[in-house]
């Protein structure tokens, strides 16, 4: 074994994010110290964002089955049946930390991650949604928070040629310190072509293809899940670049591969990158893995493994392939000028090794890994109810003009015309309901059936009451998707909150989760994908409970969404459901 | 009316043109990969909107420097009528094709809203379907729409009727100038109105989906003209 | 041998991003800038060893593609 | 005074545009470029004439708007 480091401190350890006990655990499992890249790789596979260490518990709860689900949470995305061969491929993820590190890149590289996250799927990118928490409008952080979100998201999608539908944004004084950039993507791909991560063949080819691997985010995903502090500013390089040019053309390159039946399984490289990609993709497989770091496309010289495994470099994919068809796809990928590599193959030993200069750089079992993954029954309280409002204590409302005017007029229901009109909303020519209205709606193919899509949540209703809030961030989307003439027909879900390690945030997380489910349940929309962000907190001040719901909807003809606008005088205007 | 659609990687908006010309002239655009010198025997040759190889450098530098576009510029000088909408406009311009250039939004942001155009010249083979100073509405998409040219260039393609639309009042929520354009320039021609390039999307309205269908006058205009 | 390429907006050529510039750093306190304009720097490592035949080579790369004269300057400066 | 920022991205950051660059570059038959990084230059007339305080208030300018040190690097160049 080549040697990385002499010595594996309890500091060290440490600053890889893994508690004592969680050490005792790899040193049980590796029979022996590990090395730091092996270290590295336990690191971000056992970190919250990769494992859900503190959610997982509670996601089980959530009903993830119907007759129209294709794949449910687990994958890449969720993937929903829509009739007549098609599929709605969707997801839902955070990038939180980043956007207020750098919120241009931040939140552009989100957008760039969730989309690989469908099309890796098989699915062409047709909506991108978003969902925003900012702080105050006058803390001094927000002008500048929000203008450069905007610009990031509008950014990356404009560019990448998806359009941008719908979304929501809300200011309150709790994400002064930490601000929430939350993008979801719906694809669409026919059922029977649709890719998983699985990786199965002993001897199958491990191709890396996409952007080279430089020294981006290193360290990222563990960032990601690492409560904020005054220091923060100082982890800066951890930021990554986006470069929307090259995923457009990653997406066409790959649905051209995926039209041939030479992919056995694929996977984009997210956080983790390189590490958590093969990983999973052996892991599903029930496979080994051999990697040679050498054949990995390098942008920088010098770079160690460790470096190698943990770049979070963006705009890469790994698949595996079947054996003998690695000619026929490199010529796919060098059309589009995007790198190519084989640089591994799968084995029977269900162990990753990773070779570099000739010696074994880590050798570590992949099962026993993934199955000892922390997951905690974290400690929580449940959330108080509020005490009631006593209406004697607000003034006699004035003229009922006014106060409209007044409402209209402030941050939370201002329009958001200045945001979306950053977006392109109309490329790919199928828009059918622009942003602001209910929700977004698009045309499938040359119609008539359309798709709808939103984003909902209202955090107040969730901090004040946990289980009714996360029922309503339900109710809301769902209402929005009827609005618009759609069937609701699954969602995904974004659960920001505040250090689990708290009993009061876990007691949001748990009354949130069991609304949210409840809410599913009864209206028949399961959740087939979803993303957790904890620690949103910034100098031991949480945000506010942030379940963030995307739902997506199907309607049989786009020629009959109604739209928001009142149509003529003299109509009648009805309130139902009141 | 056969057309060809070129295909720059970072090309986006190629199936929107297609569609609205297959729509207008019933028959399917050929599509030209940038990395081929060769263009089929066409009345109309088509640059789609889009971020040609990611607007890097310059929107459209890189597009007009492309193998193709030595073809396209070709055939535009013995007289092909060819179409550049955004990114196309941008990159026709970048080839010297079409006189001036297109800065950055004044605003430094991307902007996608509707706008109103006023047609400028109706005695073109593009626009014969327009009435003399008919406006119309079309949605634009672009972060470099702000169309500049030094004075002197500006009273050429004055002069010359080379000025095919303006911004107009109308459909805007806000100004009508969407990008701080000279002169609330839109589209121009070449010398000999054989050249089109303007920022909005006309491929965008076509569709009664698309909330109007103003676009269709220019395509069907197109097609009366070069069948 | 390593080029640096100025390339600068003609005089008389609007700049938003350096009015941007100018009036942020104006809302920033900083009174004192009359003016600011905003170019691209582009820096090139190249294989040439001789100044003179690198220079010709890059003024070419300018006139090419890195400037668009229409509307850019741009000035060269090499270093060994 | 004038002054000039260069704001070019840290070493090891992508730099889309520069990669754009090389290859369009190469696909134009240069062949020699062995790396293009593509930054900013902002050129600054300033009230101020003397040079310490210019470049003080340069420094400060950069470190507040004109360089995103997340990023990017940044150097000035004072001219009389
Ligand atoms: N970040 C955003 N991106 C795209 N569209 C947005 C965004 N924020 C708001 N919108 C659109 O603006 C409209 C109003 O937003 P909001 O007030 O948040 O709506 P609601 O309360 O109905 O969810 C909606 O149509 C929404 O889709």
């Amino acid at each position: 074994m080549t040697e990385i480091i002499a010595e594996i401190t309890p500091d060290i350890v440490a600053e890889h994010g893994l508690s004592a006990e969680e050490y005792q655990k790899v040193l049980e499992i590796m029979g022996r110290v590990p090395n730091l890249v092996e270290l590295g790789i336990f690191s971000v596979m056992w970190s919250e964002h990769c494992s859900y260490k503190s959610s997982k518990r509670w996601l089980k709860t959530l009903p993830t089955d119907g007759a129209q689900v294709i794949q449910g949470p687990g994958e890449n995305a969720g993937v929903v049946d829509l009739g007549e061969g098609l599929a709605a491929i969707f997801k839902i993820e955070s990038h939180n930390h980043p956007s207020f590190i750098e919120p241009y890149q931040g939140a552009a590289t989100g957008v760039g991650g969730i989309l690989r996250d469908v099309f890796t799927m098989g699915a062409r990118p047709v909506m991108n949604l978003n969902a925003l928490r900012f702080g105050a409008p006058d803390h001094p952080k927000t002008r500048h928070l929000l203008a450069g979100v905007v610009a990031g998201i509008g950014g990356y999608g404009n560019c990448v040629g998806v359009p941008t539908v719908a979304g929501e944004v809300n200011f309150h004084p709790a994400y002064n310190g930490n601000i929430l950039v939350n993008a979801m993507t719906v694809g669409l791909a026919p059922t029977d072509r649709i890719f998983y991560a699985k990786a199965v063949g002993a001897g199958n080819p491990v191709v890396y293809v996409g952007s080279k691997t430089g020294r981006d985010g290193i360290h990222g995903a563990t960032m990601a899940s690492a409560e904020f502090g005054a220091d923060s500013e100082e982890k800066r390089p951890t930021v990554q670049v986006g470069d929307p040019f090259t995923e457009k053309l990653l997406i066409e390159a790959c649905l051209e591969l995926m039209a041939t039946d030479a992919i056995v399984g694929i996977q984009d490289m997210g956080a983790a990158g390189l590490t958590s990609s093969s990983f999973e993709m052996a892991s599903k497989g029930g496979m080994g893995v051999e990697l040679e770091l050498d054949r990995v496309p390098l942008r920088e010289v010098g770079m160690t493994p460790y470096e190698i495994m943990l770049s979070e470099s963006q705009e890469r994919m790994l698949m595996v392939l079947k054996p003998g068809r690695e000619a026929e796809a490199r010529a796919i990928f060098e059309k589009w000028d995007l790198d190519f590599a084989v640089i591994g193959s799968l084995t029977e030993t269900g162990r990753m090794v990773l070779r570099w200069h000739g010696g074994v750089v880590a050798d570590l079992p992949i099962d026993p890994l993934a199955e000892a993954a922390p997951e905690y029954d974290r400690p929580w309280e449940p959330v108080e109810p509020p005490a009631a409002l006593d209406e004697a204590n607000f003034p006699e409302e004035g003229d009922p003009l006014d106060s409209l005017e007044r409402l209209l007029a402030t941050p939370d229901l201002a329009s958001r015309r200045w945001i979306w009109e950053q977006y392109d909303h109309l490329v790919m020519g199928d828009t059918v309901e622009r942003p602001g209205g209910d929700a977004g709606v698009i045309r499938i193919g040359d119609g008539p059936k359309g798709l709808a899509a939103t984003t909902d949540c209202t955090p107040r209703y969730c901090l004040a009451d946990p289980k009714t809030g996360g029922a309503q961030a339900v109710a809301e989307a769902w209402r929005n998707l009827n609005a618009v003439g759609a069937l609701p027909l699954a969602v995904t879900n974004n659960l920001n909150f505040g250090n689990p390690e708290k009993p009061q945030i876990m007691g949001q997380i748990v009354g949130c989760v069991e609304g949210m489910a409840e809410a599913c349940r009864a209206l028949g929309t399961p959740v087939v994908s979803g993303n957790v962000s904890l620690y949103n907190e910034t100098d031991g001040q949480a945000i506010l409970p942030t379940p963030v719901i995307g739902g997506v909807g199907l309607l049989p003809d786009v020629a009959l969404v109604p739209g928001i606008g009142f149509r003529g005088e003299g109509e009648e205007i009805l309130v139902i459901g009141w | 009316m056969k057309s060809a659609v070129v295909v720059f990687p970072g090309t986006n908006r190629d199936k929107d043109m297609v569609r609205a010309l297959e729509g207008a002239s019933g028959q399917s655009p050929a599509l030209v990969w940038h990395k081929h010198s060769e263009i089929p025997k066409v009345d109309l040759i088509v640059l789609p909107g889009g971020f040609a190889h990611g607007d890097y450098l310059r929107a459209g530098a890189m597009a007009a420097r492309s193998p193709v576009m030595r073809e396209v510029v070709a055939r535009a000088e013995s007289g092909v009528p060819v179409l550049g909408v955004c990114n196309g406009f941008q990159a026709l311009t970048e080839a010297g094709l079409l006189p001036g250039a297109l800065l950055r939004n004044a605003d430094l942001r991307f902007v996608c809203r509707t706008v109103t155009l006023r047609v400028e010249n109706t005695q073109t083979l593009f626009t014969g379907r327009f009435a003399a100073g008919e406006t119309f509405d079309t949605p634009v998409a672009h972060m470099d729409g702000n169309y500049f040219i030094d004075d002197e260039g500006h009273r050429r393609i004055a002069g010359n009727d080379q000025i095919a639309f303006r911004y107009a009042d109308g459909a805007a929520a806000g100004p009508a100038n969407p990008n701080g354009a000279l002169d609330d320039i839109a589209g121009v021609f070449n010398e000999t109105k054989t050249v089109l390039g303007l920022m909005p999307h006309p491929e965008d309205a076509t569709d009664p989906l698309h909330g109007g269908t103003d676009g269709r006058k220019l395509f069907d205009g197109i097609v009366e003209a070069l069948s | 041998m390593k080029a640096r390429v100025h390339v600068t907006l003609k005089p008389g050529v609007l700049d938003p991003q350096g009015k941007a510039i100018e009036h942020a750093l104006d809302t920033l306190g900083f009174s004192g800038v009359e003016e600011a304009r905003q170019g691209k720097l582009i820096e090139l490592d190249l294989a040439e060893s001789d100044p003179e035949r690198a220079r010709a080579q890059v003024e070419e790369m300018c006139r090419k593609l890195l400037a668009n004269t229409v509307i850019e300057n741009y000035a060269i400066e090499l270093e060994a």
